[in-house]
């Protein structure tokens, strides 16, 4: 491999990218908040990688650690969260070795970010065209008129009709659709080379949707920009990455290809979420959820962290501490009994019941 | 056999005005900002122990047609139909009891400072739904019907998750035995396995009390795992009413096709068409014609000039044995195919 | 569709764990117990302190703080007057103390009054909207701009000084806040679902009220009672500058700060003192205030 | 004010003098506070002045006056060479008709201490003859009242509202601005008819209604006089250097009125233990810090024919006991004492009463009661027990005996109702009489007979506070209060 | 932008009745005032007859209703009436007074943002931490303290001891007043900033937790843009409807404030005018104590209405 030629990608600030390394990767990334008595660990040893132009999908209940996972990698961690130990490397440069204003220097132009809900992302008392601008202007060093053409141009490209009069307004004067676009403007205005998408449509009707999906996997696919989507909607993630990592209470219980981890999912997490959501192209199946709740991050106790809720646990799930394993090349689970017959069993947990059942 | 009728809704319509007058002036605290059709001539009606899905995009008048039904909103036109009994707004406390409502936001649909005891057990008491000594049995009897334990009744709304609020709110509504249970986005709110819980646990009541229930979504995947009719709106008008397999697999109105095609799959696999552009139109200024033409893939002529009326357009058979009607509000529908 | 049938009605859905009560959102800070709120700790502490020192004050006071003694007045802190004595050679720590009694008890009076008219206008404004809400608004308008101290002046000249003028005046004057605070809180839970599931429940629009907005809305009224507690009592102090407190020679600390700033150059302890008295108690309200803020938030989501 | 040193102070500057309240009005015919007519006498002068022990009258813009056998006609030569400080000069007329503009007042203003009067004339331009309806001795200490100023004939063809926006008069400072509310200012009367004076060149009163405010100010050097000073300002401003607290003998007395009107104060007993009852020497050194003395007489020390013996109801607690015992109220009563609000030293007297009252079983509420409020209750007789002042504008006994004590001239004997026919008498026989011995013999009856009445408890004498900067040379307060500027200097 | 302030007009409208009613009660008010102008003129000693004398030349035993007929029949042609104690017209003492409150409030204002902006950001940037707790509870101590007490301490310190600043007292100048005007403005700002901090430091928290300034932070935006843009402006929002409360409320309170420094503004011919029961006074100056109430009302609106796009009056 080495001695391939492979492309590089040299970067504003000089972290050489390279296909045959993965352009992010997060190694053993534990997020907590210290408490006087203990520290409380809202993410949990989570390593995923990123390659270059890749969709990568983060999906899993509320509260399992997605957003935190992300909000590390762009540094903005709600004040009293911090990473507690793990990296996280950007083209081989660990994040979290930065000073603050090297770190700030990659903001933008090498990383940027998309939140759910556009409208509370988005500035009320600026203008729309502004905050776009406003990257542009600090990290490529463009006047303010040139890096307001450059805004109106993003615009333009992620399909904003009349984006010079729309430049002008206000979020609030926008529908969540557009708003959501000019979030991809902004996002997109520097050109990074990894966006990180916090549920970016969640908050959208499923029409636009649909069109916001197009357009981020085209966007992307035009400027080679990698992705990390976090959702908790299956269908979206199998819509759009290529690969995905499940989380549960702060871990990654499952990572793989999508088109091998939804179909066959080895963990009964895993399965469960797959089983609680309705599937459209299967109206008659009966919707089966996963029983009872997420633990309390303070207190996750010993074992796998879904052993209480799930319904193929046995004794030895209970203790002991449960690391990732790697079942087959790129397929990672952290199950003592995973399940391999995927679909079959599946319909025979339905039948009788077992995934609901058993808990006690 | 024709199935009963249980409510029906005859060409409301709804519009959001500026106060005027004295109010005005004198600057009283106002209800809406500005003037726009939220509801524009629907009808509507739900049969007796029918779910029927009631779909479309955001602001498309979905709560506005619910709280029309329940009594909370006086349409500006258009008249709501009990059992053939017309009801105004201002309702007699029986007509009150027999639609209920469960909302979208499990946070604000219950009171945070009452227990659940006090709060339904207070609805109890203002129905004599049951004698005062009865009370205490009865609400243990309503928690453990939404798959709650006794316990939550002296609990504060603040200690429950968002999918055991929403069963409260379904206790709640059931506690007044009612006979239409309006239920707007009640899980669009929770967690895929939470909502699956809920999900059930509604169709399992429907079933077995008989309920009525409009169930406001918009996600067709669970409407469709839900649901024995679906009507679709758009800008404040029904555009399609049909059974709930005919109406996906046989969509009659360009909308509901885009809606259709826009439903993120699990299988990357299946076909999908390409999907509608642009955001819908601002329902205060209205186009003439068809509402949905500024995103319609198959805009003619005749749908920038004549507004379509919502008509049968087929007669489907069910799978008990009646025929189902098909109704569209496409100038086109039969052409689609 | 007969109900007995629906009691046995039980989700086949699997059942919800008996650890229920663990699951509460840990971002709502709402459920925090009072002990772990520490302004609300610190605050609690000193307005118990200072209420036990006015329930005791006749066994604390080391003396009488009405016995004049004109052979040693001024007297500067020493063993026998630890905080000295004033121009009447009365010991200022006995008048101190004492002074916590009738302060307190003006400055809770003084909000009650107001609290609960203001509240119920509020409420009924808010709740009903439109001409009702208007008219209200009106006069609460009227109310606000009336410079504070002219209504004040006015009222305590026309109903003659003393304690129950003061209540009154003060009372006339601050139900305004209270109606606007209660107002603009009921104006929001009116939206809520929950009072819109009351009234499709079937419920009167008085219980709906009284019942169920009231107890909603009330918590932020409470909290704006405390500092406004505070601001009654400075409203005292300044009264007594203005030459209408409380009479003589009740013990209060208006009086004391008032009286003892003609000494300020050079018996400063004089007004000093129930000045440190006045803050520590605006402190130890405000604290209590901040504390329930933070106990009684009502859950805001989103 | 140190007229000890006698370095020749230079010439100049402005005297700047902090007073509580602003002037009411520069009309000396129907002004009635201190502060406005302590500011006109700076600008506008009466023919007679008050001496400086208060004790007499000396003359000022007349050089003297002779009087008829039947009393009845007094003829007053007037000063040559005056001229107003338009540059107008000063002849009979313009005193003719100043004196019949504060005649014709009435009522409404001083007019009624005219009242004897029955006509003027002007004989020449420097003589003045007064006609009187009827033997009057206090006619020279009356036209020496401010109200009896000397202005332009006419207002100088001004209206008289308009005059008074900027008075012209002849004394030795004139009009400059005033800013309503805020502060007032006069300048040198160059055209003055005393040569070299006035010393200073202007004098500004700045309104500053904070006690503290004024102290720290004069202690900051930003003001050379504090006109209001509390007792306790006194008291800390004492030694203070830079400073000079010092006080002027007065003609103020404060005492605590009955209404007789009200039981139990008809029952003498009553009112003579309660003036027994109060320990004078006590108020005198806590409200007052040592400053005043303890008051014997219904007359002040300052006041002609005032009787230092007259054996005044002085503290005896067992006395008082004994009053109490022969009284209506044997086993005492409770009564309201009206004091005024926001008057430190009024809450301080209240308080030491109420606590030596109680010794003799009298309970005493103490009522704090704006002063018009006040005011408006006494006079319509509305009160039991209140404080009050007395300060002398003329040095004739016979303005304060009039209002104390006769019940006939609206006032009800100072609101008291005190109704005793033998003072009744004595009080105008005083008026009537024009020799000082005789007069003297009249009124120390009177004050003996008034004391032992007790229509009211007198409780002290209290002096003029005049706290200075230290650079301020010749600086006076007449016992009648006026302090005359023109002698006064600034050094640096 | 202008489309955002159309409600001005309205506001107005709104503004009549209220300022009617005031001019309802502070007349009705002031009459009911135990003693009158007469007395409070004449002093202790006045006899009946020249207190008849002086209620007949101020029409003052004229019936009430024609009094008050009178009252707003001069109101409407713009006259306020004639100043019993001062003798002159109230407009006349308002444009006096006016000046120096308006002065004092505008110059307490901007002393108030001055100490509460850094203090609140400080205690924003950390929650909870030592400093936040530390500006959380320090202010509160202003806010105990009586307005006339820490008048005169700051004169005793700043104006005696250290002779920094005039001991009272008002200037001839808009410059001359930046010193006189400044430890009364200091001493409101005292007892207002307190309230202010607590709001802004509250928003500060809100809005530095909110996602567009992750948005902003995303983009790597630099701390003082990120600051003044994005945080400053947003968090002023509702910080300048508190103020303008306060203002409301402070209006009210200059009475100390001026008496303790001796300035002549509105609160201080107002006490003097109630003391002495000059009734067109009190009534003058309490409307347009009211007036400027109002005014302030109107202009919180507008700032906020500049501020925050979203905002939508009527
Ligand atoms: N500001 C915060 N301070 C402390 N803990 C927080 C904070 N925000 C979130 N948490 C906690 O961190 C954990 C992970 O939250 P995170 O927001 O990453 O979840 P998520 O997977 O993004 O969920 P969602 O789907 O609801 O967005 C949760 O337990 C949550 O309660
Ligand atoms: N109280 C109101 N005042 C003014 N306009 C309103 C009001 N309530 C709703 N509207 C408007 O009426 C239209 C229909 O709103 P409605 O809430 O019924 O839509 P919806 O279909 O329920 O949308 P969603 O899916 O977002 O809940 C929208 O344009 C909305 O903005
Ligand atoms: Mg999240
Ligand atoms: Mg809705």
């Amino acid at each position: 491999m080495a001695t391939q030629p492979h492309t590089q990608t040299a970067t504003d600030t000089g972290t050489i990218l390279t296909a045959d390394r993965p352009v992010l990767e997060v190694r053993n990334l534990d997020i907590g908040m210290r408490r006087k008595s203990a520290v409380v660990k809202l993410v949990d040893d989570v390593s995923f990688s990123v390659d270059l132009g890749e969709r990568y999908g983060l999906v899993g209940e509320s509260g399992s650690g997605k957003s935190m996972t992300l909000r590390a990698i762009a540094g903005l961690l709600p004040s009293g969260v911090e990473v507690l130990s793990g990296s996280i490397l950007y083209g081989g440069r660990d994040l979290l070795e930065l000073s603050a204003s090297s770190r700030r220097a990659l903001m933008g132009p090498e990383i940027a970010m998309i939140f759910q809900e556009p409208l509370t992302a988005l500035n009320p008392t600026m203008q729309v065209g502004d905050q776009i601008a406003e990257g542009p202007r600090q990290h490529l060093g463009l006047s303010a008129k040139d890096a307001r053409k450059l805004a109106v141009e993003m615009m333009r490209r992620t399909g904003i009709p009349d984006p010079a009069r729309r430049a002008k307004a206000f979020p609030h004067e926008l529908s969540g659709g557009l708003r959501q676009r000019i979030m991809i403007a902004l996002a997109l205005s520097c050109s990074p080379k990894v966006l990180l998408c916090d549920e970016p449509t969640t908050a959208l009707d499923v029409t636009v949707q649909d069109q916001v999906l197009t357009l981020l996997a085209d966007l992307c696919d035009d400027t080679g920009t990698s992705l990390v989507f976090v959702t908790h909607d299956l269908a979206v993630v199998a819509q759009t990455c290529s690969r995905v990592g499940v989380m549960y209470s702060g871990r990654i219980v499952e990572k793989g290809a999508v088109n091998e981890v939804f179909p066959k999912p080895h963990h009964p997490y895993t399965l469960g979420l797959i089983e609680s959501a309705p599937d459209f192209d299967r109206p008659d199946r009966e919707l089966v959820s996963i029983p009872g709740f997420p633990p309390n991050v303070a207190n996750r106790g010993s074992g796998c962290v879904f052993a209480p809720r799930c319904a193929f646990a046995q004794d030895d799930c209970r203790v002991g501490r449960l690391e990732l394993a790697e079942l087959e090349p790129d397929r990672t689970v952290a199950c003592l009994h995973p399940r391999n017959a995927g679909e079959a069993l599946l319909s025979a947990a339905a039948t009788n019941g077992a995934i609901a059942g058993r808990s006690e | 056999m024709p199935e009963e009728i249980m409510l029906e809704a005859r060409d409301i319509a709804v519009l959001f005005n500026q106060s005027k007058g004295f109010a005005r002036i004198f600057g009283g605290a106002r209800r809406s900002d500005s003037a726009l059709h939220a509801l524009d001539g629907v009808s509507l009606s739900l049969r007796r122990g029918e779910s029927l899905a009631l779909v479309g995009e955001s602001g498309s008048g979905k709560s506005t047609f619910a709280n029309v039904l329940v009594g909370r909103l006086a349409p500006a036109a258009g008249q709501v139909h009990f059992e053939g009994e017309h009801i105004g707004a201002e309702r007699s406390i029986s007509h009150r009891r027999r639609i209920q409502m469960v909302f979208q936001d499990p946070y604000s649909s219950l009171n945070p400072r009452m227990t659940v005891r006090r709060a339904i057990g207070e609805l109890l008491r203002v129905h004599r739904i049951v004698p005062p000594s009865e009370i205490d049995a009865e609400l243990v009897r309503l928690v453990n019907l939404v798959g709650l334990d006794e316990e939550v009744l002296d609990a504060y709304p603040g200690q429950f998750s968002g999918g055991q609020r929403q069963r409260l709110a379904i206790a709640r509504a059931l506690a007044v035995r009612p006979d239409i249970l309006v239920a707007d986005e009640p899980v669009s709110a929770l967690d895929v396995s939470v909502q699956a819980t809920v999900l059930n646990l509604i169709s399992e009541l429907q079933r077995e009390l008989g309920l009525s229930v409009l169930f406001i979504g918009h996600n067709l995947s669970v409407v469709r795992s839900l649901c024995q009719r679906v009507a679709v709106m758009y800008l404040g008008r029904i555009v399609e009413v049909a059974d709930v397999d005919e109406i996906f697999d046989n969509p009659k109105h360009p909308y509901t096709r885009a809606l259709i095609a826009s439903i993120p799959r699990m299988h990357r696999t299946i076909e999908r068409e390409p999907a509608i552009q642009g955001d819908p139109p601002s329902p205060i200024n209205l186009p003439v014609g068809c509402r949905f033409q500024s995103r319609c893939p198959l805009v003619q002529d005749r749908c920038r000039a004549e507004d379509p009326a919502l008509r049968l357009v087929s007669a489907t058979p069910t799978a008990g044995g009646e025929f189902e009607d098909h109704l569209s509000a496409c100038h086109y529908a039969e052409e689609l195919v | 569709m007969t109900e007995s049938t629906a009691a046995d009605v039980r989700m086949s859905a699997p059942d919800l764990p008996r650890r229920r009560f663990s699951v509460v959102r840990s971002r709502s800070r709402s459920l925090r117990p009072w002990y772990k709120i520490t302004p609300l700790v610190v605050g609690l502490s000193i307005v118990l302190f200072l209420v036990l020192v006015a329930v005791f004050a006749p066994w604390i006071a080391p003396h009488d703080p009405l016995k004049q003694d004109l052979t040693h007045i001024l007297q500067p802190p020493s063993a026998q007057h630890w905080l000295g004595t004033d121009n009447l050679g009365r010991d200022v720590l006995s008048r101190l103390i004492w002074g916590t009694r009738v302060d307190l008890r003006v400055g809770f009076l003084a909000v009650l009054i107001p609290f609960v008219f203001g509240t119920v206008v509020g409420a009924i404004a808010g709740y009903f909207g439109g001409i009702v809400d208007a008219i209200v608004m009106r006069v609460v308008d009227v109310f606000f701009a009336f410079p504070f101290y002219v209504l004040v002046i006015a009222l305590v000249y026309v109903l003659g000084t003393g304690e129950r003028a003061i209540y009154l005046a003060i009372a006339t004057v601050s139900w305004v806040s209270y109606c606007k605070i209660v107002r603009g809180e009921v104006l929001v839970a009116r939206q809520q679902d929950y009072v819109v599931a009351a009234r499709l429940g079937g419920l009167s629009h008085g219980r709906i009220i009284g019942g169920h907005i009231i107890r909603n809305v009330i918590s932020q009224a409470i909290v704006y009672a405390m500092s406004d507690i505070v601001l009654d009592i400075l409203a005292i102090v300044t009264l007594g500058y203005l030459g209408l407190g409380i009479q003589p020679p009740t013990p209060d600390w208006g009086s004391m700060i008032v009286d003892g700033q003609e000494f300020i150059t050079s018996e400063w302890w004089l007004s000093t003192v129930p000045g440190i008295a006045v803050v520590f108690t605006g402190l130890g309200l405000s604290l209590t205030g901040d504390g329930l803020a933070e106990l009684l938030a009502p859950e805001r989501r989103r | 004010a140190s007229t000890s040193k006698s370095t020749s102070a230079p010439a100049g500057g402005n005297l700047i003098i902090d007073d509580a309240q602003d002037a009411v009005s520069m009309n000396p015919t129907t002004t009635f506070d201190n502060t406005s007519l302590y500011i006109m006498e700076q600008i506008m002068q009466p023919l007679f002045t008050v001496t400086k022990d208060g004790k007499g009258t000396q003359p000022d813009l007349a050089t003297g006056y002779t009087i008829s056998s039947d009393k009845k006609t007094y003829t007053i030569s007037l000063r040559k060479n005056v001229k107003f400080s338009n540059g107008q000069p000063m002849t009979s007329k313009d005193v003719k008709f100043s004196l019949d503009a504060d005649t014709a007042t009435g009522n409404t203003g001083w007019g009624y201490i005219n009242g004897a009067i029955s006509s003027i004339s002007t004989p020449d331009p420097d003589t003045v003859v007064i006609q009187l309806k009827h033997a009057w001795s206090p006619l020279i200490a009356d036209l020496s009242l401010f109200s009896n100023s000397i202005v332009p004939y006419n207002y100088a063809g001004q209206s008289a509202s308009e005059f008074y926006t900027h008075p012209i008069g002849t004394g030795p400072f004139k009009w400059d601005f005033w800013n309503k509310g805020r502060s007032l200012k006069v300048v040198k009367n160059t055209d003055y008819w005393q040569p070299g004076l006035p010393k200073l060149d202007s004098v500004t009163w700045n309104v500053v209604p904070d006690d503290n405010t004024r102290k720290l100010q004069l202690q900051g050097g930003q003001a050379d006089i504090d006109a209001l000073p509390t007792w306790a300002t006194m008291n800390s401003l004492k030694g203070m250097p830079g400073i000079d607290a010092t006080s002027f003998p007065s003609t103020e007395i404060d005492y605590i009125g009955f209404n007789e009107q009200k039981a139990p104060f008809n029952d003498v007993h009553v009112r003579q233990a309660i003036s027994a009852a109060i320990d004078r020497k006590s108020l005198v050194s806590a409200a007052l810090f040592g400053h005043g003395t303890p008051a014997n007489s219904l007359l002040m020390p300052g006041v002609p024919y005032y009787d230092a013996k007259t054996p005044g109801i002085q503290y005896d607690l067992a006395a008082a006991k004994k009053d109490m015992a022969e009284s209506s109220v044997p086993n005492g009563f409770t009564v309201n004492f009206g004091i005024q609000s926001g008057n430190s030293e009024e809450a301080t007297i209240g308080q030491i009463v109420q606590s030596e009252l109680q010794k003799i079983g009298i309970t005493v509420k103490i009522q704090q009661i704006d002063p018009t409020t006040l005011h408006a209750q006494v006079q319509a007789g509305q009160y039991e027990m209140a404080i009050s002042i007395w300060t002398m504008d003329i040095p004739d006994p016979d303005e304060w005996v009039t209002f104390a004590v006769n019940p006939t001239g609206g006032a009800h004997s100072a609101f008291t109702y005190y109704n005793n026919p033998s003072v009744i008498a004595l009080a105008q026989q005083g008026e009537q009489t024009t020799t000082s011995s005789a007069r003297q013999t009249i009124y120390t009856k009177l004050q003996d007979q008034v004391a032992a009445d007790a229509p009211m408890a007198w409780m002290f004498y209290v002096p003029y506070a005049y706290p200075t900067s230290s650079k301020v040379h010749g600086f006076y307060v007449t016992p009648l209060g006026n302090y005359p500027l023109q002698d006064v200097s600034l050094s640096k | 932008m202008l489309q955002r302030l159309r409600f001005i007009p309205l506001r107005i409208v709104q503004a009549i009745p209220v300022v009617f009613g005031v001019t309802l009660v502070v007349f009705f008010l002031v009459r009911f005032l135990p003693g009158s102008p007469a007395i409070a003129m004449l002093g202790e000693h006045a006899t009946p007859a020249a207190i008849a004398a002086v209620d007949k030349e101020y029409g003052l035993n004229a019936p009430i209703w024609v009094q008050y007929g009178d009252f707003i029949g001069n109101l409407v042609r713009g006259n306020l009436g004639q100043s019993l104690f001062y003798h002159q017209p109230v407009s006349q003492l308002v444009r006096v007074g006016f000046p120096a409150t308006l002065y004092l409030v505008v110059y307490a204002i901007v002393l108030t943002v001055i100490i509460s902006v850094p203090l609140a950001a400080v205690a924003a940037s950390a929650p909870g931490r030592a400093r936040d707790q530390f500006v959380r509870v320090g202010p509160l101590v202003g806010l105990g303290m009586p307005q006339f007490w820490v008048g005169i301490m700051l004169i005793l310190i700043l104006g005696v001891r250290l002779k920094i600043f005039p001991i009272g007292g008002y200037g001839s100048d808009f410059v001359a007043n930046l010193g006189y005007l400044f430890l009364p403005a200091l001493t409101v700002a005292i007892s207002m900033s307190p309230i202010v901090i607590r709001s802004l430091r509250s928003a500060m928290i809100s809005v530095l937790g909110s996602d567009y300034v992750g948005t902003a932070r995303s983009k790597g935006t630099s701390p003082f843009h990120l600051f003044s843009r994005h945080v400053l402006r947003n968090a002023a929002v509702p910080t300048v409807t508190v103020l303008g409360v306060n203002v409301g409320y402070l209006l009210g309170g200059t009475i100390v404030v001026e008496k303790v420094f001796a300035l002549p503004g509105l609160g201080n011919y107002m006490v003097t005018a109630i003391f002495n029961r000059d009734f067109p006074t009190v009534q003058g100056i309490t409307l347009v104590i009211a007036l400027m109430v109002v005014v302030v009302g109107i202009l919180t609106d507008v700032v906020y209405a500049l501020l925050d796009p979203r905002v939508k009056l009527a």
